[in-house]
This record gives structure tokens, C-alpha cells and sequence, in this order.
């Protein structure tokens, strides 16, 4: 199967979206499931929902409101533009917005319930030893926690490389710049007779969240403790 | 030295648990006994940060460590105490090795790796997993962390519990030792009389 | 209830249309909307489905090939103009497009051109359609953003977010937030057009009838109050 | 704001869906998790590839596979349908399917973690008490597991809730019958200053995703442990 | 009754830690001493089925609950033990009293729920939460659950190492009389030689 130029550099494009999608949502995604977590804040429940909203609305009306608010009118848009110089519209970073938004609740998730699975009375230990808050998430609570954060990021990977809804209606489908493999195969699927060229965009998407996963299993593997009985 | 060495006098909570606990003693060993469930472990717990009183103070070698009415609380990682938990606590995604040397300090004159090693007869299990030890393994090990992070303070709860008879005969004298060379202060929770009598200057019974 | 699968961009007309019939015939109608090509692969799969009512011909001739229409009752009900439009809160003067025209000074520095996706939407293929037969297409490669949908493509320029768009003429009636520039010449070889058909395995008794409705006087009124053209 | 007959219908029919698609998937996805969790065979990676399809595809192709699958003329769908008088094509229950195959991943990536990170020297000591396997598991095993199960019920059913292109694609759009919620918003998105309908029907979208987040914690506090010190 | 009660002679394997073992016994309580990390923890879960030995055979009081050559390995749940573990092994999300009823059968002349409650001084604690609960409160709870499930057979892994010598003078009696009375078999690791000394009537030496 020989891919065009187009649905090359969509593959491209995907791959480049979903990484910088998975990489810069991690943090923000452990921060707010260490606050889901472990605090109880007013306003908790409110950031729960928040956190779950793009999993709740059509991923087109997520996309919509990124647009209303990150487009090159939107509010915070034009002022990243005009004081920070940066543009999500029409741009493969926006794509990577998008993605981000739409990955994040899974993201999320799976941290929050790793994190809620660490044994505070380790982290007391590590206190006891002279590891401050902060040293003490670092070398016990994120080790502990590491199941669920790369549970979290290949979630979230792959709901990356699957999501369009949200990323069409922010950025667009620009050959080369914002088109994704997900996007391309959107297209192919509305046009009378190309179905055998959506299966192959299909397996090449399938492909490349397969080398996610076992790169993922990888990264457990190595830090997997053998049970006790 | 005779000034007070541990000056506790705390109430402590814990759901439907309350006790107020007061000692003033100038020994540097001191011993806790008592009944199981009579607060021993709290007291630690309090001593170390981990468990906030609901008043009182906590001051030890002449430093406060927790007093309500002044306002002070260290916290628990500035208080430099080695703390033996009861339940071990040993990292499970360190291997020995890295667990004895979490919060470890080098010091001039103090613990080292290898002497602690050798002494807690760890050195065939320092590249283990912690997953599969021993519980006596567990507790050994435990120790020598505590001991590494060169503490001010030693917490002790139960700690030659799950040894062996000829273990233990090595370790209470090297832990006199470090009381009578160190003059590090230390307060000692054990439910064996021979251990208390050898090494505690000053016991604390907990009346149930 | 009769049932019609019918394209998106009819919503507004066929849910008018819809209801007037259901009221002048005694007969529930029900309306799915969705993409020509979902629709069309749903009758394939035996949708139940009464009418069926395409964006453009290639659909319907897909399905009209596996005899799953009722090729006699199939009629265009409608047709439509593209235009170029400009979001209405910026001045924008008329343009006449005219062979080699190039964009890109109406565009700005960094402007954009919306359209629905060339490739699928039947509105993006007629747009480029057009352009390329004027030779204005070349010039505009890497100023074309292509959206879902037409109406994506139309919120885009509502929104100032693209400088120019190309959209139906009854989009752009439509949307207050913008205003035409250019009716665009039809493309004799590829009309917009709607065509609409009875479902071939459909029972409903009624079901060429609305067909045939939405080519009655009564019928073409609510099409034209929306904007669009009687069908070629 | 009220709703229109064709409104109240697509409540009331994404709520059955989303239950239903929930309720039904959560079995599935717990035994699943389990095997992904616990086993080790040939074939574990596939089957986690497979798990996270739906995840990794554009939701439309998903809705394409499964019209092809279990659409009247489909090989499934015309077996279930003569042997068992089962249909989803085109009917709710065939949105309830599609939902629950998107929400699937979801679920069981929570499910998993959780199993993970259960404690299996307390399984066998239930052993030792004369539990069998699978008594262990329901006492031990899913109570433990319980906040994981959980956090997947909650995704999916929020992911149920707002999933449309799936469903779209495999049951259409029809009112009363397999029109959601979220269909329903996409359609009115196509209409020109329809906005403020819009954002009704978002509204309503949250609001019954924010009772079952409610719910969900409700059903964790029950059991939440203090943490120990 | 010279019978032999405790027939175990098997190789046991964990990670790199491998023990051949030769138990023949007719005492009805065995105890099992040696130095931490020699195995006993590591016999009791492979009499208990939740060790697999890499060859040789289990049988206690006459029944065969493992056999490599003959391929009977009976299955954990069907060997009716009474496991009291190291590590307490509490399920946290039961409180006391329904851990302690967990896998608990009524029979007649058997322990009862009152009986074990009273003896182990569990009363106030029967619908606490596990979590917090002191080291020696689970010790105690752990014992009772064993009890409580009328086994056949008693592994016990220092079940006393952490109560307070008055509640362990209580309960070596009440052990010693479950011995006497019932003749049910025990296999007891303890560290303690007094208590070795009062409950075993046979010793099993590990020599590391
Ligand atoms: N959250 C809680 N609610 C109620 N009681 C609690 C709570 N946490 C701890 N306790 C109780 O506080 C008491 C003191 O516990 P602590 O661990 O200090 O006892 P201890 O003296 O160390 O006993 P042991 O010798 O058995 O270890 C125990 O009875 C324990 O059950
Ligand atoms: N997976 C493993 N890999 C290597 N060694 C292991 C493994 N699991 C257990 N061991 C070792 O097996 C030995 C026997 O352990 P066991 O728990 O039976 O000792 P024990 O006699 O009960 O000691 P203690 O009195 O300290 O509880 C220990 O040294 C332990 O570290
Ligand atoms: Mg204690
Ligand atoms: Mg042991």
C-alpha cells in the first residue's frame, strides 16, 4: 500500500499532533488528578465536571468553543497573537489544542485513580526522612503512580490520534499543516468508491497506536514488581 | 546532662481515640510500654509530625518541635528524625539498596552504608526487590534507613519485634552504643522487658 | 411516520417543508439529517427509511445503481449557487470573478479562503470545481482551509476567523454575519442539485408522493423562501 | 428554556442509551480488564489493541464498521436478527451498542488499573479462608477494585452521553427513535443562529453528566478509607 | 496417637532463594524457629497452598495436600487452614466484625464469634474501619478470623509478636487449651522461647 503525499504527511502530522498533544497535557493532567485526589477544595466537584466536559459534549461543539475562544478572534487568541506571538489557528499546534482538550479527561481519570491508590503512610515515611511535599511526590507518589500515568498517557495518545470532531472545527483540514490521518480518513469516507483507501489509513492508525501500546507495556514492564503471594 | 530530654504533654486524637499523655523525662532512652491499642504508636506519630495533637506541646533535647499555644509545628521532613515504623514502610519501587540510602546524610562520625550494612547483615539483599522479604528482613532494613539519614532523634516501634534470638543479641548492644556514644536521644516502643531493660534509661508505662 | 433521511445543509427547509406536508397530509413526518455518504451507505444497510434526499448526484447514483431507489420517482427538488462571501463586519467590495482572477490581495497578508472539504463535501468539490475551471485555484494553495461542513466553512467567515469563503447562496442568506461578494458562474458539468427518491424498499404510501410534493408549487415555495434555485 | 417534543425525546433517549450502553458494557469490560490485568497469553497485546480501536479510529468509521457488522444486510446483524429477534440497526438499541463500544476502552483501562493495583496476598488470604477464585474476586478483588469500576462506569457514561459520531453513522438521526442529545446538537450546529439552542441542549448534556458524577462520588464515599498516617 | 502428624519434605523456591525441607513430626504443634529470612514464612505458605514447591510432599495429619509425584496439589481454598500472616492480611474494606466473620463456618463445639471476641478483648473495636487500627489490634483480629473459620489445621506466624506480655499471657493459655482440647494440629514460627517453649511439643530447627 503506497500512501500519497497528502496522506503521508498526515501520518506525519498525526504523529507530531498526538505527541506534543500526550506530552503537554501531562502535567496539567497529574496536577489536576493530584487535586482531584487528595484535596477537598470547594469547588471540587465543579472542576471534575469541568475536567469531564469535552468528554460529555460532541466533540464539534468543543471544537466550537476552542474556536470562539482560542481562534484568531477569540479572546484569548488574540491576545496570545498580539503579546505572545503564538496562533493555534489554523495551525498544527491548534490540532495539538485540540487533542489536548479532548484526551485530557482521560488523562485524568487514570492518574487521579492511580494517585488516589498510593499509600499516604509511604509518602509519611519519605517526610520522616527528610523529603520535603514536593521531593516526596517526586520519589514516591509519581513512581507509585506510574501504572496510571502511562495508563493516562496512552489514553491519551490514542484518543489523539482518533480525534477529528474537535480538531476540524478549530483548525480546519489544511493539507499539510492541520490535516490529520483522522481527518483524511473523515474525508475519504464521503467519497463514493475510496473505502478500500479508508481501511488502509485505518490500518496505518491502528499501526501506530499498536507502537504506542507496546511501548507503553514496555515502560511498565520495567518497573512491574513481581506479586507477592 | 541532666536538663529534660523529652518533654511531651499532648493530647492526641484519632477517631473515637483520645488520650493525653504527659512526660518529662531526662533520660536519653526513653521506653514507651502499654497494653496494645494504648497509644504508643500515636505518641510516635505525634513526636515525628505525622499525627497533629489537639494540644499540648512536643519539645525534645531542648527543641520544640510542636507547641499549640505558640504556634509551632515543624514539619515533619525538618525534624530530622529517624523514624522505625512498625509497619516497616519500606519503599516498594526502590530496591534495598535505594531504600537504606532514601534520606540518607554522609556525616563525619555517623552511620555509614557499609557498617550499617554489614552490622544488619543486609548485604546479600542490597540489588533485592522489596516485594518477597522477610518480615524480619523487612524491619532490619527499616532500621538502617532510619539510621542512615544520620537522625537527631530515633523513633523505635517494635523494632527487634520479628528478629531472632541471635540477631537481636547482635543488635541491642550496638544500639546501647549508639546511645552511649552518639548520645543520640531516642524513645523506644517494645513489648520485651529484657529489650527495655537494656536498653531504656527511663520506661513510660500507658495505664489502659 | 413517513421518514426521510435527508443532508444536512436542508435542515432549516426540509423541517418547514416537513411539517407543512405532515399538516396538509394527516401524516407524521420524521427527518434524520446527516452526511449524504452516511445516509446513503444507511439505506444500503435497509435504513428505514422512506425517502431519500442527497447533496449532490454521485450519492443518490451510488445508491440508484444497487437498485435501492425507486429510479422512477427520483427528482432533483432543488438547486443552488455558490457565492464568495466576506465576513459583514469588515468593508469588502464587490468582486467579479473572471478567468485568472487571483485572490490572495482581498485575502490580506495572512487571510484564508474557507471551504467545505474539497475532497468529500459535495459544497467544497463544487467550489474548487469553480475555481479550477477559472484558473483561480493554483494561486490560492496554502490560503484554503477546509471545514466539516458548509456550514462550518460559514461559521468560519461569520466569525472573521477566514477572510473570504465560499458557501452556498442559501447559507448566505442565512447568516447575517456575512455578506456575499460574488455569485460564482454554475459549472454546467457539475450542477448543484438535490435530487430526492423513494426508497425502494420503503411501504409507505406516501413516500413518492412527498417526493413529488417538493416539486408542487407548495413545495418549491419553501425551497425558494430559503434561497434556493429550482431545480435545473 | 423549554424543549421541543423532538428536544424532551432526545433526553430521554440519551439517558436510556447512556445507561444502558453503561450497564450492559461494564460486565464485558471488568472481565476484560481483568484479563489484561491478571494474564499473561498469547494474543493479550491484540486483544488490548482491539480494546482501544474504537479509541484510536474516527468515530464515524467506528459507526461504518458496526453498520457493516450488525446493519440489517451486515452478517451479524442479519444472524441476530433471524436466530435471536435481536436488531440494533436503526433502532436505540443500536445507539446503546454503538456508545458502548466507544465508551469500552474507557472503562476498561480504568477497570484494569484498579485490578492492578489490588493486592493479591489479600486474595489468597481469602483463599485460605475458603474463598474459591471466584469468590475471592467478588469479595475481594471487586471491592477493591471498586473505584476504578467506578471511575470506568463514570467515563463511559459520560463518553456515552456525548458520543454522536458512532451512532450517527451506524443508526442515523431519526427523531424519537435514535435521535440523542448529542445528535441533536450536532444537527442544530448546522443551523445558522441556532446557537442559543445550542447551548441549551449543551446545558442539558452536563447537567445529566454532572448528576452521574455526583452519583459516582457519592457511591465511592461510601466506602472511601480514611487514609491512614 | 503416634501417628505421624506433620510429613513435609519439600524443595521450596523463591526467586533465588531455594530450601530443601525434611519435617517428620507426630507432635501435634510444631513450631518452627531460625533466623530471619530462613523460610518459615516461606513453609507455611506452601503448606497453606499458596506456595508451590518445586518437588516433594505436604501431608498433615494423614491428608496429602501436596504431591509432586502423584500431581495432588490440593487447591488453597479446599485445605480448610487457618492462616494467621505475618503481615495480618486484613481486608480493608471489611470492618472488624465481618473480617473476623469472613470465611467463619458454625460448628458445633467450635470457636464462636462471642468467645473469640471476649478472649482477644475485640469487643469495642467490632465496627471499626481497618485503617488505623494499632499493630497488636491486628494481630489479634487476624487471629480470631483463623479461628473463626473452624480450620484443620493452624499456621501460625508469630501470631503474638506484638501484643503486650499481659494479653500474651492470656492467650498461651487459651492456645495451649485448643491444643489440648481439640487436637487440632498448629504449625507456630515464633521467635519468642518462652512461648516456643509453652505451645510446641516439637521444635523444627532451621539452620541457616
Ligand atoms: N481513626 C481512628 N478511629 C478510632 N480509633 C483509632 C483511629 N486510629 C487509631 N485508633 C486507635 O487508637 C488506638 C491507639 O493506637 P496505637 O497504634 O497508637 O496503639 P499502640 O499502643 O501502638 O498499640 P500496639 O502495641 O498494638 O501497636 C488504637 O486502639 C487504635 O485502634
Ligand atoms: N522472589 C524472591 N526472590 C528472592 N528471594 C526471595 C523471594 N521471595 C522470598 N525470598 C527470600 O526467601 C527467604 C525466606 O523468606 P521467609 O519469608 O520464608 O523467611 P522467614 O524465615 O519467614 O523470615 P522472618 O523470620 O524474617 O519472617 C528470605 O530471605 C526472602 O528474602
Ligand atoms: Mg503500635
Ligand atoms: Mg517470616
Amino acid at each position: 500500500m503506497m500512501l500519497t503525499p497528502d496522506e503521508a504527511a498526515a501520518v506525519a502530522l498525526s504523529l507530531k499532533v498526538a505527541t506534543l498533544a500526550t506530552l503537554a497535557s501531562l502535567p496539567p493532567a497529574v496536577a489536576v488528578g493530584w487535586l482531584l485526589a487528595r484535596r477537598r477544595f470547594p469547588g471540587r466537584l465543579l472542576l471534575d465536571a469541568l475536567v469531564h466536559l469535552p468528554l460529555v459534549l460532541p466533540p464539534v461543539v468543543t471544537g466550537f468553543v476552542l474556536l470562539r475562544v482560542f481562534g484568531l478572534r477569540g479572546v484569548a487568541g488574540a491576545w496570545l497573537h498580539d503579546t505572545l506571538g503564538i496562533t493555534f489557528a489554523f495551525r498544527w499546534t491548534g490540532a495539538a489544542l485540540a487533542c489536548a482538550v479532548m484526551a485530557f479527561p482521560l488523562m485524568v481519570r487514570a492518574i487521579r485513580l492511580s494517585l488516589e491508590g498510593v499509600d499516604v503512610r509511604l509518602e509519611n515515611a519519605a517526610a520522616t526522612l527528610g523529603a520535603s511535599p514536593l521531593r516526596a511526590f517526586a520519589d514516591v507518589t509519581m513512581p507509585l503512580a506510574w501504572p496510571g500515568i502511562v495508563a493516562g498517557a496512552v489514553l491519551g495518545f490514542a484518543k489523539a490520534v482518533g480525534e477529528f470532531g474537535a480538531t476540524i472545527t478549530f483548525v480546519s483540514s489544511i493539507p499539510g499543516e492541520t490535516q490529520t490521518l483522522s481527518s483524511a480518513i473523515y474525508a475519504l469516507l464521503q467519497v463514493p468508491g475510496a473505502e478500500s483507501r479508508v481501511w488502509a489509513l485505518c490500518g496505518v492508525s491502528v499501526a501506530i497506536s499498536l507502537l504506542a501500546m507496546l511501548a507503553a507495556e514496555a515502560l511498565l514492564q520495567r518497573q512491574r514488581r513481581e506479586p507477592a503471594t | 546532662m541532666s536538663d529534660v530530654v523529652h518533654s511531651i504533654d499532648v493530647t492526641l486524637r484519632r477517631g473515637s481515640f483520645e488520650r493525653r499523655l504527659r512526660i518529662e523525662s531526662d533520660a536519653r532512652v526513653l521506653a514507651l510500654v502499654g497494653a496494645s491499642g494504648s497509644g504508643k504508636t500515636s505518641v510516635l506519630h505525634a513526636v515525628a509530625g505525622l499525627l497533629r495533637p489537639a494540644r499540648g506541646h512536643i519539645a525534645i533535647a531542648g527543641e520544640t518541635l510542636f507547641d499549640a499555644a505558640r504556634g509551632v509545628d515543624v514539619a515533619p521532613h525538618r525534624r530530622r528524625i529517624g523514624y522505625v515504623f512498625q509497619d516497616g514502610r519500606l519503599f516498594p519501587h526502590l530496591d534495598v539498596r535505594r531504600n537504606l540510602l532514601y534520606g540518607a546524610r554522609s556525616n563525619a562520625g555517623g552511620f555509614t552504608l557499609d557498617d550499617v550494612a554489614a552490622l544488619l547483615a543486609l548485604g546479600p539483599l542490597m540489588q533485592r526487590r522489596i516485594t518477597g522479604l522477610s518480615g524480619g528482613e523487612v524491619q532490619r532494613i527499616a532500621l538502617g534507613r532510619a539510621l542512615l539519614s544520620q537522625p537527631r532523634l530515633l523513633l523505635l516501634d517494635e523494632p527487634l519485634s520479628m528478629l531472632d534470638p541471635d540477631r537481636r543479641e547482635e543488635l541491642l548492644p550496638y544500639l546501647q552504643g549508639v546511645r552511649d556514644e552518639s548520645g543520640l536521644p531516642m524513645i523506644y516502643v517494645s513489648h520485651a522487658a529484657d529489650e527495655v531493660a537494656r536498653i531504656a534509661q527511663d520506661v513510660h508505662r500507658f495505664d489502659d | 411516520p413517513l421518514t426521510v433521511f435527508a443532508a444536512s445543509s436542508l435542515k432549516e427547509t426540509l423541517d418547514e417543508a416537513g411539517a407543512l406536508y405532515g399538516r396538509t397530509h394527516a401524516v407524521p413526518v420524521r427527518i434524520s439529517y446527516g452526511a449524504s455518504s452516511a445516509l446513503a451507505r444507511q439505506v444500503e444497510e435497509g435504513a428505514p427509511a422512506d425517502v431519500f434526499i442527497s447533496a449532490d448526484r454521485d450519492w443518490m447514483d451510488v445508491v440508484q445503481k444497487e437498485h435501492l431507489i425507486d429510479a422512477r420517482t427520483r427528482r432533483d427538488v432543488a438547486g443552488n449557487a455558490l457565492v464568495l462571501i466576506a465576513p459583514a463586519s469588515r468593508e469588502a467590495l464587490p468582486i467579479t470573478p473572471r478567468r485568472g482572477l487571483d485572490l490572495r490581495p482581498r485575502l490580506g497578508r495572512d487571510g484564508r479562503i474557507a471551504l467545505a472539504l474539497t475532497a468529500s463535501v459535495p459544497a467544497g468539490r463544487y467550489a474548487r470545481a469553480v475555481l479550477q475551471s477559472l484558473d483561480m485555484w493554483a494561486p490560492l494553495q496554502g490560503r484554503v482551509v477546509e471545514a466539516e461542513n458548509v456550514r462550518a466553512a460559514l461559521e468560519l467567515v461569520a466569525r472573521g476567523e477566514a477572510a473570504l469563503g465560499i458557501v452556498y447562496a442559501t447559507d448566505a442568506l442565512a447568516e447575517p454575519r456575512v455578506r456575499v461578494l460574488a455569485r460564482l458562474p454554475a459549472d454546467p458539468r457539475a450542477p448543484i442539485a438535490y435530487p430526492a427518491a423513494r426508497v425502494a424498499a420503503s411501504r409507505h404510501p406516501q413516500a413518492a408522493g412527498f417526493v413529488a410534493w417538493l416539486r408542487s408549487p407548495a413545495g418549491q415555495a419553501i425551497f425558494r423562501r430559503h434561497g434556493f434555485l429550482p431545480p435545473a
